[in-house]
């Protein structure tokens, strides 16, 4: 394993001071491990938590700022933050007005969020969670533990956090959160394994001419291995699941993600990203807003996923409303 | 069983665990995300540091602080399962510095429906659970036939490696295995192998 | 060699594609292959100019934009782009005041654009040449081709590219330019080499316990090869080549960059950014501002560059000047 | 020297790039950016387009044109020291559609003089000069002592060959390759090698 780090058990913590020294307009809690913007609580602010396993930076700790969230909790790397965390962090910025747990579907996130929902409404915090399972490579039925929460999560933070921003009460911003979801699905493909820190090897070996279709975030093998195949046939099998799953109309409106998941270069997700406009534009799709970059990682793999969110104008409305955060920034 | 006991074999846990945290890891990366081992190393590391710094009056008590602690420290899937269970188990234990084996069935009853009611698993679903029930149900039949601790918890942990084992050929249907659909067969299940060190290191403390 | 693409041959061609489909704020000449500010040439403004070989993203075409570049000129993958190019970019974007090219020292970048320029000059056009050449893992010696541009690239079109948007002279802007560059100094170290779309497999082979010290953005081995070391250890001894390079003194300010080569995840860069402030810190050096990310890459390669900038306070007044372009933007 | 020869001449480049541009691309990995063969290939494809496209009056013509091509359409180093190598010989010949083997010598020095103060080299600085000089003065030295083009272009093509495998033991010091340092020494400079498949195109589309 070759990476920049020290010692495998202090990446987190070690990545955490970096951020910290980088962004003078966030505060991390070293103690109780969370990152909040310096200005929260913000009273009478419905505020936005979100939070996962660390390794798909710059979620979530990058998306945290004016017009999006306002505290994340990174985990150990792939492992889903602990209640203890993400209490802190609720009643850090709890400005009165009732915090949205942002949370991908995943049994450890599900669970530790859950539990420290339960713990905050003991403190008389009222907390509102908005689930992410986006990703249709992952039946959802009653034999699995239902889709993941990838790429979409993104798109939940920034538009569920523009409302909060503007004043939009908790169950709005809640509510605005889970129609983002809804209309949201998305796609992955990987070229390699990841290798965590602690693993310190590959966590599959996947030969020369063969890829990985329909995985997620956290290095797990997809539902399939195929061979490698032009980018242009990718996308338009990636787009077929998604728009099966979450059907679109010509004439409707989307935003799309073309999402790197470490490891691929910005040119490569172009390439994609002109792929998945011609194959969209042909069905009458309009692409209303898109973004092409690393938004949600999975450490150094090579590989990225596909977002369609068929939107509203008023989600539009408010993805387009500043953002002051490391990782997405604009109006501001 | 005392608070010397109990606290024993928590520290087994966390010796075993240690040992097997890389095979733990192996067996996450093929079905999951690689850090099953490095998440309960943790977390019982943190358990043993917790037993080092604190005099127990009540059995139960180990468990509870025990369990708070896993919550604490150990994150995704199996912080919470095991953490809650193992909450669960003191928190149905009669108070006071040593139970009964009867006792303990009632109370590692308990651990397995906190385990079955927070992750919803039912067996076969190739989780915790598939060794857990297994070890439970071999526990309470050894000391309802008049066995003693020793002789139940050996027969608990050769119940829950069956079930571990078992696990193999399974599809998973809860957790991130199930992501991998049929895929997920022919591999062990990490949580359920770690269940099994578990009672294992009960049958080791306690063997004569 | 995996990668999403479709023939190797068309990556660059396709990825303009898709880059114009997803900035519409931007102009893609697709026959001269330019890429352009939708709104040049404006007059009265001097321009600036950029390219080099595609690879680099988003390194230049992501940097077009108000407050940055005016155009850009991608070469095929590692390759600079022809003087018929820069030309075509350097006509389309001239708004009467001159322009700007902003080149990195490569012997092919810089004769292409020197041809580039002496047509421009012939169609009456005032071309300025700012040459970056800060990476000091190159001896600059009548016995090289003279230090490679790299990360300082970014500092220089930010900063010169501010001080055109608010109507400096083209004398100016390209003062401030070379001044940039001249109190720039960066080091590189890569943990894989990279694969090139035409060459199909990796430039060398690296051992899983060893790194190359002083590489450049275009997958060529570095100075030496060493073992591999904790980031810390790492971080210490690229900044005394930079700081012995071009000595910055205890209550000086800097601009610092830690820039990912493309393969390596953000967590990282954070991590190495931390032991960045603290070594600085302990040297009594201020960073005024500094940036985490992956702006001047090298494909698929694992690695990351470090670059120190002394700065004046007009340097981070142009710094902080609104820049919107995509793959830099505040303020706007 | 008559245009169906500079004709032919350039397509037997062109195809000898393209066999060999995997062979170049390998060279210039080792102590470049990689993309040697694929930029002469690409290069050449379109001259030989060119060729196809146009009717040369004048064997001068053929090589100003040829080297604009290269100018418009390799780019990277050797793109201009191609291009204006070409553009240098063509311009150096007397119009018309035949020369003379003494005017390819002083144009081949021309084009040599091109490249040398396009590019700064010296001898021994591990570039396309150390093969391209030797060639010209093997190519010189021949036409002076009454040798027809044939026996120069070959004499040429080995002095060439000879001057790009002497590029071995160089340390580079121009180009790329000279970020290398001592650790250009030991590899084959790509341009060099080039243009000795230049000249022995020459020599075998003249061989008799
Ligand atoms: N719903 C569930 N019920 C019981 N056990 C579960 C459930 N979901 C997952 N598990 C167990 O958790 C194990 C994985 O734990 P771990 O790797 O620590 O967490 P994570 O999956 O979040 O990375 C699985 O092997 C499985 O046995
Ligand atoms: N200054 C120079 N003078 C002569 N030849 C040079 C010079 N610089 C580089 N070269 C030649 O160019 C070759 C590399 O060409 P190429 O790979 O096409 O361009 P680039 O180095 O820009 O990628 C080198 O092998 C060398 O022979
Ligand atoms: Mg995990
Ligand atoms: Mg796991
Ligand atoms: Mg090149
Ligand atoms: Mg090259």
């Amino acid at each position: 394993m070759k990476k920049f780090i020290n010692d495998p058990n202090d990446v987190v913590a070690e990545a955490l001071a970096g951020l910290a020294a980088a962004h003078p307009e966030l505060r991390v809690d070293h103690t109780e491990q969370y990152v909040a913007r310096a200005d929260a609580p913000r009273s009478g602010k419905v505020a936005l938590v979100s939070g996962g396993g660390s390794g798909h930076e710059p979620l979530h700790g990058g998306f945290v700022g004016p017009g999006m969230l306002d505290a994340a909790c990174p985990g150990e790397v792939f492992t889903s933050p602990v209640p203890d965390q993400i209490l802190a962090a609720t009643k850090a910025v709890d400005g009165g007005a009732g915090v949205v747990h942002v949370v991908k579907n995943y049994t450890g996130d599900v669970m530790n969020f859950r539990m420290a929902a339960e713990l905050a409404a003991d403190e008389g915090i009222t907390v509102e969670t908005v689930l992410v399972d986006d990703d249709v490579a992952v039946e959802d039925s009653t034999w699995t533990a239902g889709r993941r929460g990838t790429g979409a999560t993104l798109l939940v933070e920034k538009i569920a956090g523009a409302l909060a921003e503007e004043g939009g009460k908790l169950g709005e911003v809640a509510a605005i959160g889970r129609e983002v979801n809804a209309a949201s699905a998305s796609f992955a493909y990987a070229l390699t394994a990841v290798t965590t820190p602690a693993a310190g090897r590959p966590g599959f070996d996947l030969p020369d001419d063969e890829i990985e279709a329909g995985v997620g975030i956290h290095g797990e093998p997809g539902r399939r291995r195929e061979k490698l195949r032009p980018a242009g046939e990718l996308v338009r099998s990636a787009l077929d699941a998604i728009l099966e799953a979450k059907p679109v109309e010509s004439g409707d409106r989307v935003i799309v993600l073309v999402n790197g998941l470490g490891g691929t270069p910005l040119i490569e997700l172009y390439l994609v990203y002109g792929e998945v406009a011609t194959v969209l534009a042909a069905r009458g799709i309009e692409i209303s807003r898109r973004l092409v970059g690393n938004y949600v990682t999975s450490l150094d793999m090579a590989g990225l996923s596909i977002t369609v969110t068929r939107v509203t104008g008023e989600m539009v409305r408010l993805f387009d409303a500043p953002v002051r955060t490391p990782g997405l920034r604009w109006g501001a | 069983m005392d608070v010397a006991l109990a606290t024993a074999w928590l520290r087994a846990v966390a010796e075993s665990v240690d040992a097997d945290a890389d095979e733990l890891t192996k067996l996450d990366s093929a079905i999951g995300d690689g850090d099953h081992g490095v998440n309960l190393r943790r977390g019982f590391t943190a358990v043993a540091a917790l037993l080092d710094g604190t005099a127990f009056t009540s059995v139960g008590d180990v468990f509870v602080r025990a369990g708070g602690t896993l919550i604490s420290k150990v994150g995704g899937a199996s912080g919470p399962l095991y953490g809650s269970a193992f909450r669960a188990v003191g928190k149905a234990l009669p108070p006071g510095p040593a139970v009964t084996p009867a006792d303990l069935v009632t109370a590692l009853r308990a651990g397995l429906d906190a385990v079955s009611a927070l992750g919803g698993a039912v067996p076969g679903d190739k989780t915790i659970v598939d060794a857990y029930r297994p070890a439970v149900m071999a526990f309470g039949e050894a000391v309802a036939g008049g066995a003693a601790l020793p002789e139940a918890a050996a027969g608990a942990a050769r119940a829950a490696g069956d079930g571990a084992r078992a696990t193999v050929s399974l599809t998973a249907r809860k957790g991130r295995a199930s992501y991998l659909g049929e895929r997920s067969a022919g591999h062990q299940d990490p949580g359920a192998t770690s269940t099994w060190l578990i009672f294992q290191a009960l049958a080791d403390v306690t063997a004569p």
